[in-house]
């Protein structure tokens, strides 16, 4: 049962990551992606705010998960995500997989990745200097996605 | 009565989170025909059809989904989480 | 420049991953994989062997970090791996990569395990009630670095 | 004089981590060739070629790879690690 978090605290991902490897008992691979918030190409970026679409970012996010678990041979996943006002280097979210084969663990924790990308209700916003700008969604993560939709 | 709700730049052209509407709108492009009539705002926020997605009761959707029985529908930008 | 531990004492996989990402100035995205000494199929495993040979291995560990951050547009990669004597639910080994783009980070993280696993030297015991037992390299293994050979 | 190591099932079938030897051998193959000619337990110890890898100076080399001014060969099975 993949377990997901949606909150707007700030977490610890390496406390995360031992508490997620520390519940495998018999999945020898397990694999992570953490996202950090990094400053924009023109280096001012003083905060990051991430808007949600509660209730239906859950169901989304558990979708995506289950998912996962159908596809590959995952003993566990793990989706964290935050949302609210958050600056330079803080967290803002976290995949983890387990797996007895590193294979599947790395093809799903991918997998999880793309498809949060661009099907779980995330907007973000920057704030710099020069004011607030939605973040627009690039093709290249639309295109990310063809790839799982030809067998996995 | 079906709940609106609006996300990110849309919510902020549309001026408002959600609002609650009466509708005989079929689909859900129906129901942007509707919203874009009613004012320059609306039909500004809903000007660009290729940059919104939907969801029906909390379910993406493609705009010919039919609205029959949904309580919540909700328009957004691309998502852009990660 | 990557970093590389070859060490047998335990360590905390938790903390390696806020090490390394807490480095990290412009690179949002951070993968890990972690490997953990799991149980033998007939589940009486009551310690794993590594054995390695002083010296190629930081020289073989060193090669494989650097030719990933060749191939991939990669902020920092990392690699610790133990030998000597592990119990279940140990942590054996764990790399980590960081970069602007999630895919270059995943990418780089499998690169470092499949040639790690069949280029680094490393050899793992088994040691069950039955006695003890070399751990057989796998063709699958062997097969996992064909891809990376046909452009990256 | 080179020194020869030894690592995982193969040194336990030789009896020894490592040696020291003297040879004209030119090629890493023919330094096996050498070795098996000793005695039975390096015959049995390198019979399956195959599954024997080598280094030369702590770099992974085929058996065709030469020994001139070689300090160091190792003999090990597969790698296991990851």
């Amino acid at each position: 049962m993949p377990e997901i978090i949606v909150q707007a605290e700030t977490f610890d991902m390496g406390a995360m990551l031992n508490r997620f490897a520390g519940r495998q008992v018999n999945a020898g691979a397990v694999v992570s992606f953490s996202g950090i918030v990094r400053d924009v190409a023109t280096g001012d970026l003083n905060a990051m705010e991430i808007e949600h679409y509660p209730g239906m970012t859950e169901r989304a996010l558990a979708k995506i998960a289950d998912e996962a678990m159908d596809r590959w041979s995952l003993a566990d996943a793990f989706i964290l995500h935050r949302h609210g006002r958050m600056g330079p280097g803080e967290t803002i979210m976290m995949v983890a997989t387990a797996s007895r084969h590193r294979a599947d663990a790395f093809a799903a924790a991918e997998f999880l990745m793309d498809y949060l990308k661009s099907r779980a209700p995330f907007w973000k916003k920057e704030l710099t200097s020069d004011g607030a700008a939605w973040v627009e969604a690039r093709d290249e993560d639309e295109d990310a996605l063809s790839r799982w939709q030809s067998g996995g | 009565m079906i709940e609106l709700r609006y996300f990110a730049w849309l919510r902020e052209r549309v001026g408002t989170g959600h609002e609650t509407v009466e509708t005989e709108a079929a689909t859900v492009a129906d129901l942007i025909e509707e919203l874009k009539a009613r004012d320059e705002g609306y039909a500004f926020a809903f000007s660009d059809t290729g940059a919104i997605r939907a969801a029906v009761d909390q379910e993406l959707v493609a705009f010919d989904a039919p609205l029959a029985g949904a309580r919540e529908v909700a328009f957004f930008p691309p998502m852009t989480g990660g």
